[in-house]
C-alpha cells in the first residue's frame, strides 16, 4: 500500500491558496482541524469561500474560539456556505456590514450535497426547504407526489479535516461525534488534508473499522499538542 | 385576576411525558433539551443528537468531559450503552428518512397552521436554521416548544407567522406553559391547561384562533 | 436501551406478504439472509417484487445454489428490480418465458436509489446511463453544464439483510465484502429483519464499530449453523 | 501469411503495464481480471472491487477461503495490509465521484466513438450491466479489453455498435491481442502492435477506421 507524505500544518496552510473553496470539517469546533486552521490564521490567507457546518464559537468576553472561529476573525472569508452561525457574533458583524456574503443551507442539505459531490452526483431532491427561504432560485421537482427541492453538489478545492487516527496509508477512523462532516468532505475535495492525533502503520486498523478508505487522503499532518480538538 | 409567569420546566414536564418506550426523539437546544430531565422513569426514549449520535446520555461529571463527545450545542454529553455514532449524512438520512419519532424545538413565532418561524429575524439575529429544517420536515411529529407570552407581553402562538420560516405546515403540537395545543385544520386546539391558566384566560392572551376541546382537562406534571 | 425481539427464520417468513417489495441484501449471495431466504422457500411465497443486487448463482449441473437463487427457481417473484441477473439462467429463462418482469438497473444508481428512500430523498441525479436504454421514461436535467438522469428512490416493504454480528439492541456489524447493499436497505424498508452469525449483550460494540444503528432494526434472526453464508 | 490466434494474456500483459504507481484501478470479470497477475513488480496499483473492497489481494490458498470476502464475480479473494471495507453505495461513490483512475472491461462490441457494448444482446443473452455503467462513467481512463476477432472471424472494433450501450463515447483505451488503440476524434489510433501482426494486417482485419500512428511500434509485453 502507498504511503502519505506527512507534513506540517504550516506546510499544509501553504497548499490553501486564495479564491479557493475550503470545505472545513467539525461542528461548532468538534472534529475541526485546529492546528491547520492555526497555520491558515498565522499565514495570512483571504479571499476564501468556507463550507463548513457553521463558523463555529467565538467568546470574545471568555476569550474562547475553536474551529474556524479565528479565521472568520482574521476576514479570511469572502463567502461562507453554513448550515448555523449563531455561535459567533463576528459572523453576523460583517455579514451586516457588507464585508462577508452569508449562504445558509439546511444542515442536512448541507451534508447530502457535499457527499453528492463526492460521489458524482450532480444533486439530490430534498423535501428540506420547500415553502421557505431556502427554495428560492431553485427548481422544484414533482416526484411521486411530492414536491421537492433539487440542491446541487458542493464539491470543493481542499478539504481540511480531522480524524482520530490514521494508518502510514492515509486511512482514517474518526472519534464520537467529532465525525460529523469529515468523511463527506475527505470524499468532495481535490485535495484533502487530514489532521490526525495519532498514527499507526498499515495493517493497524481492522479494515471493517476504517471510516475514510486512504485513497481519499492526500497528506497528513499531526495535531500538535495541547490543540483545541 | 391571572398574572402570567414564565415556567420553562412546566413545558418540558410536560412535554416528556409524551413520549413512550422505544421513541426515537430529537431535543433541540435551549428549552428544548431540559425536556431530557423529566422522561419518565418507566419510559426509556432513545435521543437522537443531529451532530451525529444516538443513544444520547446525560452529562458528564465535572473532569470527565470528552472533547470529541458533544450534542448539537456543543456541550458535552455521553452515550449510553447501545448507542452509536455516525456521519452528518447518516445522521439526517436518519432525521428525513422518517425514523425519528419526535422532535421538540424552539419557538420566535408558532402559527395555528403549523408553521413555524425559529431561525431568522431578518436584519437583526440571523443564527441560521441548523437541523430544524430538515428535523421538522422529517420527524413524525413536530412539537414546538415555548414560553407562551413574549417579554413584552405579545403571544407567540400567532394566526400568520410573519418571520421567514423554519417549517410549513409541519407542527403538530405546541406545548408552553399554559397549556397543550394541538394544531388541526387551522386551529389550535387546547387539550390540557396549567392551573391557575384557564381556558378563557388563555383565548383572551393568544393572537390565534383558540378551540377548546371538549375533553379539555387541567394538567397535573 | 431497547431490546429486539429474536424469531425464528420461520417467524421471519410469515412476516412477508405477497405483493410486498422485499429488498434482499448480498452479492452474488455474499451477505444474503440464507436462513430467512430458506424459510421462504419452505413458506411458498409468490408474487413478491424482489430489490437485490442480483439474483445470485444458480447452477444445475453443480446443483450449486446462494442468496434468492432459489426463490427465483421456486418462482417466487412477479418482477425483479437488480443490477445483473448473468449468473442465475432461470431468471434469464423466466423473463424470456414472459413469467417474470426484469428491470435492469445500473449497480451504482441502485445503491443510491435505495440509500435515498431511507434518506427521505425523493430521488438523485446520476450521469449514469445517459444515452443509453437506462435513460428510457426518465428525466434528463441538465445542471452544471452537464446532463443527468434523474432516479427516483427505491423503498422497499420488507428489508432482509444479513450481518456477522449484532448486539441485543440490533446494533449491526458486517463482516468484509458481505456489507454491501444490507446497510442501506436497513435504512430503506418499513420492516427490517436482520439475520445474524453471533449475537453479543449491549454495549459490547464500540459505537465507533456500529454499521448500522439499532434503530433501523425490528427483527433479528440468528443463522443456522451451516447456512450457505 | 499471418494467422490469427487467440493470446488474452499478451492483452492482459500490455494492459497491466498502464498503470503506474498509486493508481486505482477496477478490474472486469473474467479477462480483465488477469491483469492484476501482470503488473510489474516495482509499480504498486491499488485494486477496487465494487462489491466494497479497496487493497484486493490475490486468491486465497485452497482452504483459506473466506465465505464473506469475495470479488465482484463471486471469486474468494484476499485483503492486502491497508485495505478497507464499505457498502455500494460508498463504493459507487468511489467510482462515479471519479476516485478510480483506470477500469478494465470486456467487450461485446467497442466502437470507434469510443462506445461500448457489454452487457445485453436482446433476445439472446442479457446478464445485466452490474457496475459496469457505472465504472465506464466515472473512471477517469476506460480501457477495453478484448480478443480482436470473434471466433467467427467477424472485427470486435467496430465502427458502430449495433448491440445496446453500456457506454457512450466513454472508452479511451482498447487493448486487443494485436495492438494497442486509443480512441480519440472518432477513430482507432493504432500505437502498438503486437508481432507477428503487422498495421497493414490490422487494418485489412479490423471494421473500424484505423489510423496508424507515425509513432506506432512493436509492443515487447
Amino acid at each position: 500500500m502507498i504511503t502519505k507524505p506527512i507534513i506540517s500544518a504550516a506546510e499544509a496552510a501553504a497548499m490553501v491558496k486564495t479564491g479557493q473553496v475550503v470545505q472545513v470539517g467539525g461542528f461548532l469546533g468538534c472534529g475541526s482541524p485546529d492546528s491547520v486552521l492555526g497555520a491558515l490564521v498565522t499565514a495570512g490567507i483571504n479571499n476564501l469561500v468556507l463550507v463548513c457546518n457553521d463558523t463555529s464559537v467565538l467568546d470574545e468576553k471568555k476569550q474562547r474560539s475553536n474551529g474556524v472561529a479565528d479565521l472568520i476573525k482574521a476576514a479570511a472569508f469572502s463567502k461562507v456556505i453554513v448550515s448555523h452561525i449563531g455561535t459567533n457574533p463576528e459572523t453576523q458583524r460583517q455579514m451586516n456590514a457588507g464585508e462577508l456574503e452569508v449562504v445558509l443551507v439546511p444542515q442536512g442539505t448541507l451534508a447530502e450535497r457535499i457527499r453528492a459531490a463526492g460521489c458524482g452526483l450532480g444533486g439530490i431532491l430534498t423535501p428540506t426547504g420547500v415553502g421557505t427561504e431556502v427554495e428560492q432560485g431553485k427548481q422544484k421537482l414533482l416526484v411521486a407526489d411530492r414536491v421537492w427541492l433539487l440542491e446541487e453538489a458542493l464539491p470543493g478545492d481542499v478539504g481540511l479535516i480531522k480524524a482520530r487516527k490514521a494508518d502510514k496509508a492515509g486511512n482514517l477512523v474518526y472519534s464520537k461525534t467529532a465525525r460529523n462532516f469529515n468523511p463527506l468532505m475527505a470524499m468532495a475535495c481535490k485535495l484533502v488534508i487530514a489532521e490526525v492525533e495519532e498514527l499507526v502503520e498499515i495493517g493497524e486498523i481492522d479494515p471493517d473499522h476504517v471510516h475514510t478508505p486512504s485513497i481519499f487522503v492526500d497528506y497528513l499532518v499531526m495535531s500538535r499538542e495541547g490543540s483545541k480538538s | 385576576m391571572i398574572e402570567y409567569v414564565e415556567n420553562k420546566e412546566n413545558i418540558a414536564r410536560r412535554i416528556a411525558r409524551i413520549f413512550k418506550t422505544g421513541d426515537v426523539v430529537n431535543l433541540g437546544i435551549g428549552l428544548p433539551t431540559l425536556v431530557g430531565n423529566f422522561v419518565p422513569e418507566d419510559v426509556t426514549v432513545i435521543l437522537q443528537s443531529e451532530n451525529g449520535l444516538i443513544g444520547l446520555g446525560p452529562a458528564p461529571a465535572p473532569g470527565k468531559e470528552d472533547k470529541d463527545l458533544t450534542n448539537a450545542g456543543a456541550m458535552p454529553v455521553s452515550i449510553l450503552p447501545g448507542g452509536a455514532y455516525f456521519d452528518s449524512a447518516t445522521s439526517f438520512g436518519i432525521i428525513r428518512g422518517g425514523h425519528v419519532d419526535y422532535t421538540v424545538l424552539g419557538v420566535l413565532e408558532v402559527d395555528q397552521e403549523g408553521n413555524l418561524a425559529n431561525y431568522k429575524i431578518p436584519g437583526k439575529m440571523v443564527p441560521g436554521m441548523g437541523g430544524a429544517m430538515d428535523l421538522t420536515t422529517g420527524s413524525r411529529v413536530v412539537i414546538a416548544a415555548t414560553t407562551h407570552l413574549e417579554k413584552s407581553g405579545a403571544s407567540k402562538l400567532k394566526r400568520r407567522c410573519s418571520l421567514p420560516l423554519t417549517a410549513v405546515r409541519e407542527v403538530d403540537i405546541v406545548v408552553t406553559d399554559v397549556g397543550y395545543f394541538e394544531i388541526l385544520g387551522g386551529k389550535y386546539y387546547l387539550r390540557e391547561y396549567f392551573e391557575p391558566y384557564t381556558p378563557d384566560w388563555i383565548k383572551e392572551h393568544t393572537d390565534a384562533e383558540i378551540v377548546v376541546g371538549e375533553d379539555c382537562k387541567p394538567c397535573f406534571c
